[in-house]
């Protein structure tokens, strides 16, 4: 086993493989960029080394900066956590080069799954359903014309390095065809640094539900079951379930051997999830595999009872699957929210500052994976994901009552955040009843006047305490703390907005 | 002590007293029971009658939002015998001042010093982890006087210009 | 399914409770007496009424005063939490009275379970195994030593009415049986009321396990697994697991429908225990049953996926018990720390005072019940049971790394906590290997010296952290907070101290 | 500033100096490499070259302690040239305060004011929770001043006695 591990991360994943490498009694060596200093990340690390900046491109991307640091620490190995370098490639070769274990896929692996219309190719081999469309970049104009002819409209035009909804376009006609492909072309372009975009049919209100696989190095690969991810906003998770409500266990079966089948055909080890579209007939559709950790691993690990980090250092340290196929069981049932710092008020824009007040959830079938804390400045130059709440029940409906209960408990003061939307999804009726698809929370959103009428009574609650909080003015206000902690920058240096980093595309 | 209050745009009359730690309290002319106690600072736990409330108080830069067990609140509180008066209600008259809604940095000004801005109409523009958002003229006017220059780094709360 | 519950009790047990009402959409109504009003079940709660003094006598065990509160605002259903009133059978018959549900066993089901040897007689016709002894109170001197000698020495003598290890004695010798009973005898009658004695063998160096069931009103009675309880100070449970290293599925099987048995010999409804003593050749006799939740059921519910509390509601409800016992499993390993408020450095004296600083530990396997926050003021009044820390894990040693993990992260400022002792618990190799029994924990206490020996770097750490706190002085302190919170009462009202309400015994 | 720390009875000699919030830190005459951060009050965020400690300050009454990871060391700070000068260290000249460990009530007094005492001998009992604690006297002497009566309550950190 290694005794020692480099995380080359930041925020709550940072955290969450930190304390995998405690449990597990191996140090955690910890990077961070100038304005991370006072971040939980290095609180809770055996050793900290500055790595720059505070864009990623200088500090968390820096491939060279980090391998060093490794080397300097002694570090046996790298998790990559998700984002930043975890599917980079180059990355998983410099730490070969390095003699450091990475955790995760070979750089062979990830580069067959990286390119969309690649990894197209490799399922039409391996006979594994895919959305109908072309598995190269188009050519041209007539060719785009001739196969949305042949599928049939509406088709999506899709980058090739794409994700978070970049350099991606709904076609409904003939006639939008050309400037769709003119837009989605240059979109990519300055997203990925590469125009290539290809076509398929659009599937219509789907539901996007991926599926966890795990393989040693012996050659042993098993399904974890699967996660309901059509929960989005503008593209991006908001809220994953595990299991999916409309996925049974041979729909399970049949999705899990496909999507073993997709990783066995790229030599895939380490953690994995292989993506699908479901359609309202609940064919399934192979849509692309993620080569890392999952934002939302951690419904999985509450429903079959285990540890996903712990797991992926086990499997790169050479051990084998600890489990088969058989052993594996859900049970019951868990939801995970994405909490960000965004501005409920003001269309989901990020809200950085520092939090003056923080009042944490737990209790029964509740799960914290945080990287905030009471005092901390949320720093404006990163993906503003804080912190994800994770209810755990004997059935879905008991998570949702847990989750629901726990996001009343929950609250964030200096800054916004989108807490409150979380309570209005688990409010509705049709979220309730699972009947959902990815475009559900924008059309939730677009309701803009449906929040739940408030009763009278609590809203003279509030009409009260508002006078209270003015009564007793700055004593009784959390922002004006005395103490001038290190964590709470009371201005982030001018520096930081030249370099601010593009929020990571994350799903 | 005698408050206006605004609860998402519904106005409360608030008469609060305070001796020996005791509250009384009179909402619109009626006499409410209350007890109250500050758990820790912007966390009050609330008995109205025999209902027990816990509220929490959101301050981000000028916005003040209250939450009631699941329910969040916009909250305005005028107090008119005091200078801690807080008010965005909508009087069109005297000049008024744009802040910034969060940390961020100006990235665009869209209405120069000394043109006409409708109410609703964007002054200028501030930016944070590369997402861009419109600051807003609350009422038709001319903008006075732009406070802050192109690529200036901001702090919510921060003046960015004030219309006349 | 009822619409208002009133939760007779106070602390972490009644948030916990509060918690579960509202996730099953129920609201919660509190009682607190003078010195709980800034206390979080209050905070927490849909209604609180104030029900007198401190002292429990007045008002959390104060029938009279709880029972007008149920009718007053409504409740139609009364969860009495461990302690106080929920095992008083005049209690749940003066909410039958009052034509409130109590949830929990009849009045007649903890009378016929209440008394120690009024239990054993049952057990002897249900053919339960018990310890060998008699099943009355001893009439005479002559008769402890005539029992003594059959049974042979070393005996125990024990209060019928017993708990908390009051009444009770070892006796090595015939010698000191005179002696030991007497004390025995006085000790009963000042502890509870009734010097009511019986004698049983002594079982040497046993184990504590214990098991839990459920009842519901339809006849139907299942068993939960087992809770491995040995790790005990002065007769307290400390530290409890689930499922005991030591049982196996035939074991458990057996115990298991031992304590089914038990229940339906008293025609037991809703949630109990049944305590046995285990001897080193794994025997199990019966030992007591408590008619009640018990503290330690976390770690019951994290094995088995179910929610002990919303479960109990149910079956008070007339709702019937949702599975079978085929349909329980235990999966994987939880393990629960009491988290006091007691001076390790003063024999784990209480320590009541301002939480002047609260991080609490979450992420992967950590559950955490807890009563407690910052700004708070623990009373002088009450049990110092803060909160409950839970680590769940695949396995045992899972568990127990992030459980250390956890409590690495847990800090509680301003008072003295035993979190330090659990750390030493579950650094011990004895404890690793599950080589323990009821006498292991004070064995530990009394190597007094072996405390890990400290790195000379993490002690060079704490002499610079030591003189950082003092450079920065007041301002980095976290006791002098300038908002004067109402949860911290600087000072304890003096009356308090006439009427501090005895500790209660809880297992 | 210099300071004599003592850390589980190991006595450590350190010296510490800050500007523009760079530490400057020499122990026992060597120099460490220092960075330091207050992520909250009493929660110290340390580097010491590279190594990482998260380290908490555990003030109760008298009593200061460090956790350092998983452990929790005893302190004690002496500060030459300053007045926050702490230290119970062996000193047995002079008179000593004995202070209450905890709230609660007293309960007995076990040695009367003008009465000899031991070193480790109980002068007088706290109760709390129906739990009793003897504060002893930490040298021999005679107990010059009991400051509080039989059924006070009192405070963690309060002056009980004087111990000359």
């Amino acid at each position: 086993m290694f005794k020692k591990i480099l995380i080359a991360n930041r925020g709550e994943i940072a955290v969450r493989v930190i304390r995998a490498c405690h449990e597990m009694g191996i140090a955690a060596v910890a990077v961070y960029s100038e304005v991370d200093r006072a971040s939980l990340h290095v609180r809770k690390a055996d050793e900290a080394y500055p790595i720059g900046p505070a864009a990623a491109a200088q500090s968390y991307l820096n491939i060279e900066k980090i391998i060093d640091v490794a080397k300097k620490s002694g570090a046996d190995a790298i998790h990559p956590g998700y984002g930043f370098l975890s599917e980079n490639a180059k990355f998983a070769l410099a730490c070969v080069d390095a003699g450091v274990k990475f955790i995760g896929p070979t750089a062979a692996a990830m580069e067959a799954m990286g390119s969309k219309t690649r990894a197209r190719q490799r399922m039409e081999k391996a006979g594994v359903p895919f959305v109908p469309g072309i598995s190269k970049g188009l050519e041209s104009l007539a060719q785009a014309e001739e196969v949305a002819a042949r599928i049939g409209y509406p088709v999506m035009l899709k980058a090739a390095a794409g994700g978070g909804g970049k350099g991606m376009r709904l076609v409904e006609s003939r006639e939008q065809l050309k400037s769709s492909l003119d837009s989605a072309r240059s979109e990519a372009q300055r997203a990925f640094g590469d125009d290539e975009v290809y076509i398929e049919k659009a599937i219509i209100n789907p539901r996007h539900i991926e599926m966890q696989i795990l393989a040693d190095e012996h050659g042993h690969t098993v399904y974890l079951g699967e996660r309901e991810c059509s929960l989005q906003r503008r593209h991006q998770k908001v809220l994953e379930e595990c299991p999916s409500p409309v996925v049974d266990p041979e729909m399970r079966r049949r999705m899990g051997e496909a999507a073993v089948k997709v990783a066995q055909s790229a030599n895939y080890t380490n953690a994995g999830t292989i993506e699908f579209l479901v359609d309202q007939q609940k064919n399934f559709y192979f849509l692309e595999m993620n080569t890392r950790l999952q934002v939302e691993h951690p419904v999985t690990e509450l429903v079959t009872g285990l540890d996903l980090v712990h797991l992926q250092i086990r499997i790169a340290a050479g051990e084998k699957l600890p489990f088969s196929q058989e052993d594996i069981r859900l049970r019951g049932h868990a939801i995970e929210c994405r909490i960000y710092a965004e501005d409920p008020d003001n269309n989901y824009f990020p809200s950085p500052g520092k939090i003056t007040l923080l009042l944490a959830p737990s209790g029964p079938g509740i799960r914290r994976d945080s990287g905030m804390y009471e005092g901390w400045f949320v720093p404006v130059d990163y993906d503003p994901l804080l912190a994800k709440l994770i209810g755990y029940g004997t059935d879905r409906e008991q998570a949702i009552g847990r989750l629901s209960r726990a996001l009343n408990e929950y609250f964030v003061g200096g800054i916004k955040t989108n807490i409150s939307f979380f309570r209005r999804i688990l409010a509705d009726p049709e979220f309730h009843a699972a009947k959902f698809d990815t475009g559900f929370l924008d059309r939730l959103l677009s309701r803009h006047a449906d929040n739940p009428k408030p009763d009278a009574e609590s809203q003279a609650a509030a009409a009260i305490a508002a006078g209270i909080f003015s009564a007793l003015g700055a004593d009784a206000a959390g922002r004006d703390e005395r103490a001038a902690t290190d964590g709470a920058r009371k201005s982030p240096p001018a520096s930081n907005w030249k370099s601010a980093a593009r929020r990571e595309a994350l799903s | 002590m005698i408050y206006d209050v605004s609860i998402d745009g519904h106005s409360y009359r608030l008469e609060l007293n305070r001796s020996d730690g005791q509250w009384t309290c009179r909402l619109d002319n009626q006499s409410v029971e209350l007890d109250a106690v500050l758990a820790r600072p912007d966390v009050l736990s609330l008995r109205i009658g025999n209902k027990a409330y816990e509220v929490k108080c959101e301050r981000v830069a000028d916005d003040l939002h209250l939450w009631v067990g699941s329910v969040r609140y916009s909250a305005e509180v005028r107090d008119p015998r005091s200078l801690r008066s807080r008010s965005r209600s909508a009087d069109d008259h005297g000049p008024r001042k744009l802040t910034a809604p969060m940390p961020g940095k100006v990235v665009r000004i869209l209405t120069p010093e000394g043109q006409s801005v409708a109410a609703g109409g964007g002054v200028l523009v501030v930016e944070a982890m590369k997402m861009q958002n419109e600051v807003k003229s609350p009422k038709h006017g001319i903008v006075q006087k732009i406070m802050v220059k192109e690529g200036a780094a901001v702090n919510a709360g921060d003046v960015l210009a004030v219309v006349e």
